[in-house]
């Protein structure tokens, strides 16, 4: 995945991702914002209505896990951001949500192989990213916070 | 294009059935309206509660844990918390999460309704 | 207008503006991403519904004046980006749209001064950036581009 | 919510009339379509055409060049560009553009048609 800055004018003749990128306060009252914002971007790409609805609410997740690890564990320095950078090319989607909280990874990927019974609301999140789009990869950011890349192909995968 | 991002919890009561007809999007935001609401239901003495997702557009994980918790809590208290009308989509997310085995989902009120209970 | 980056936190105790920050490519394709942000941005800050639309049209002729200018006179390095940045504050909505773009400001703010038979698509869209807000400034960017700054009060002012 | 940021332009003809009919967004990135419907009705010999912005929920001053555009074009040829049904919304961008002294509203086609031309 190029880590370009969205300002970054498209290399000629190179690969051509459209890059949006969002910035919100990390804070619930935004998440709707970063929500539609996915909308407009999916929405264009000939994904189905359900493909653009699973996006939309794996982008949520991943933002609402944001929030969630801010509220339990703020770093005190106020609610800081999250970035949601979407990357559209032909026949993928790749949506990376980082956020700037302090606050290491705390999703992990194997919720899927609990039992439904065992697990929380904030594991819900992290099952329903790995159910809904083709590629989820979490990572701890070295200046603190983590970063979320989403993955799903227009054809499904 | 709706404006509305933001979600309505209107209680009513049908026959001793205490219902929560929801509007919109349950999310992040706007679901500690939901547990309120659910809260007060019980400490106001409900153990049969129903909640109307006809008209809700998107429900996320933060959404489903509340509904979870109010299946528990009504089932401790020998009552039942029954869902009615949720859309295509949202019967989707019941499925794939399994939680389509927790909870008690109706097409219609008045199936939910028949379904006994107070 | 605080002029700070959307990462940065809140200075604590100070005024605080909710920031939310997008930026996508300068194409007719992405404007319509852009109106949804603001739609989920300006519907969450007790406007009218017709204040909110107001709002998204304002933003999305100062977003097509953008493209415009670049396929007038396209500087030969891309398309560019457009920022739109969005400061939500008790009261007042504050949208700053900013093309990076290579080219200087085209839109001048006394189109409302002239007959309607007389102005061309373009103007128009100057004309209900100036009614459809309660303020509009157009400045030229020293590094190419133009900021078009938008205002919004939600008493109607 | 719906994900529905296009337009879709359907001609067809009613009693010799060349109808347009719109849904959706016009917009810098749609308006194109609507601009070519329009120059293919022109040279296929139309004068009357009659664009129905029924389902039409955004409007952009790109789009009004085009109507513009268009209504020039009709008058130029003896015809006649007709608009039906704006929403309240769209109506209120007519009249502070002051563009409701050039277009031709009615409120519906069959108003429209009335109106007389071919
Ligand atoms: N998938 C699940 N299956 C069973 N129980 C769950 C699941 N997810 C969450 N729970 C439980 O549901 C309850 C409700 O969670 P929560 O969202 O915190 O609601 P509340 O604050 O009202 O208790 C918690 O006890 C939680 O452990
Ligand atoms: N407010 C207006 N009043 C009258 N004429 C206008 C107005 N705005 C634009 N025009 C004219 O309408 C015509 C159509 O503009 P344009 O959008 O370029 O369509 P086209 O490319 O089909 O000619 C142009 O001749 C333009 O000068």
């Amino acid at each position: 995945m190029p880590d370009e800055e969205p300002g970054t004018p498209v290399p000629p003749g190179g690969e051509d991702p459209g890059v949006v990128t969002l910035t919100i306060p990390c804070a619930p009252e935004y998440v709707g914002t970063a929500r539609l914002t996915i909308l407009g971007v999916a929405s264009r790409m000939g994904f189905s209505y359900d493909q653009v609805e699973d996006i939309r609410l794996a982008v949520g997740e991943a933002c609402t896990n944001a929030i969630d690890r801010v509220a339990r564990g703020g770093n005190g320095s106020g609610p800081g951001s999250i970035t949601i950078r979407s990357h559209v090319e032909t026949g993928r989607l790749t949506i990376e949500v980082e956020d700037h909280t302090g606050n290491g990874a705390a999703a992990d990927g194997d919720a899927q192989a609990r039992p439904v019974e065992e697990i929380d609301p904030q594991e819900l999140g992290a099952l329903l990213m790995e159910i809904l789009v083709d590629e989820v990869a979490v990572e701890p950011l070295p200046e603190g916070g983590t970063l979320v890349r989403l993955t799903k192909y227009t054809a499904e995968g | 294009m709706e404006t509305a991002m933001n979600l309505k919890v209107s209680p009513r009561a049908v026959d001793g059935t205490q219902v929560l007809d929801l509007e919109g999007e349950v999310d992040v935001y706007t679901a500690p309206l939901l547990r309120q609401a659910i809260v007060d239901l019980v400490e106001g003495g409900a153990t049969h509660v129903l909640i109307n997702l006809e008209r809700v557009d998107y429900l996320d994980s933060t959404g489903l844990g509340i509904l979870i918790g109010g299946v528990k809590r009504l089932k401790e208290q020998g009552g039942a918390l029954r869902l009615v009308g949720p859309s295509a989509r949202i019967t989707r997310i019941f499925e794939i999460t399994g939680l389509n085995k927790i909870f008690d989902v109706y097409a219609t009120e008045r199936d939910a309704l028949a379904a006994g209970g107070r």
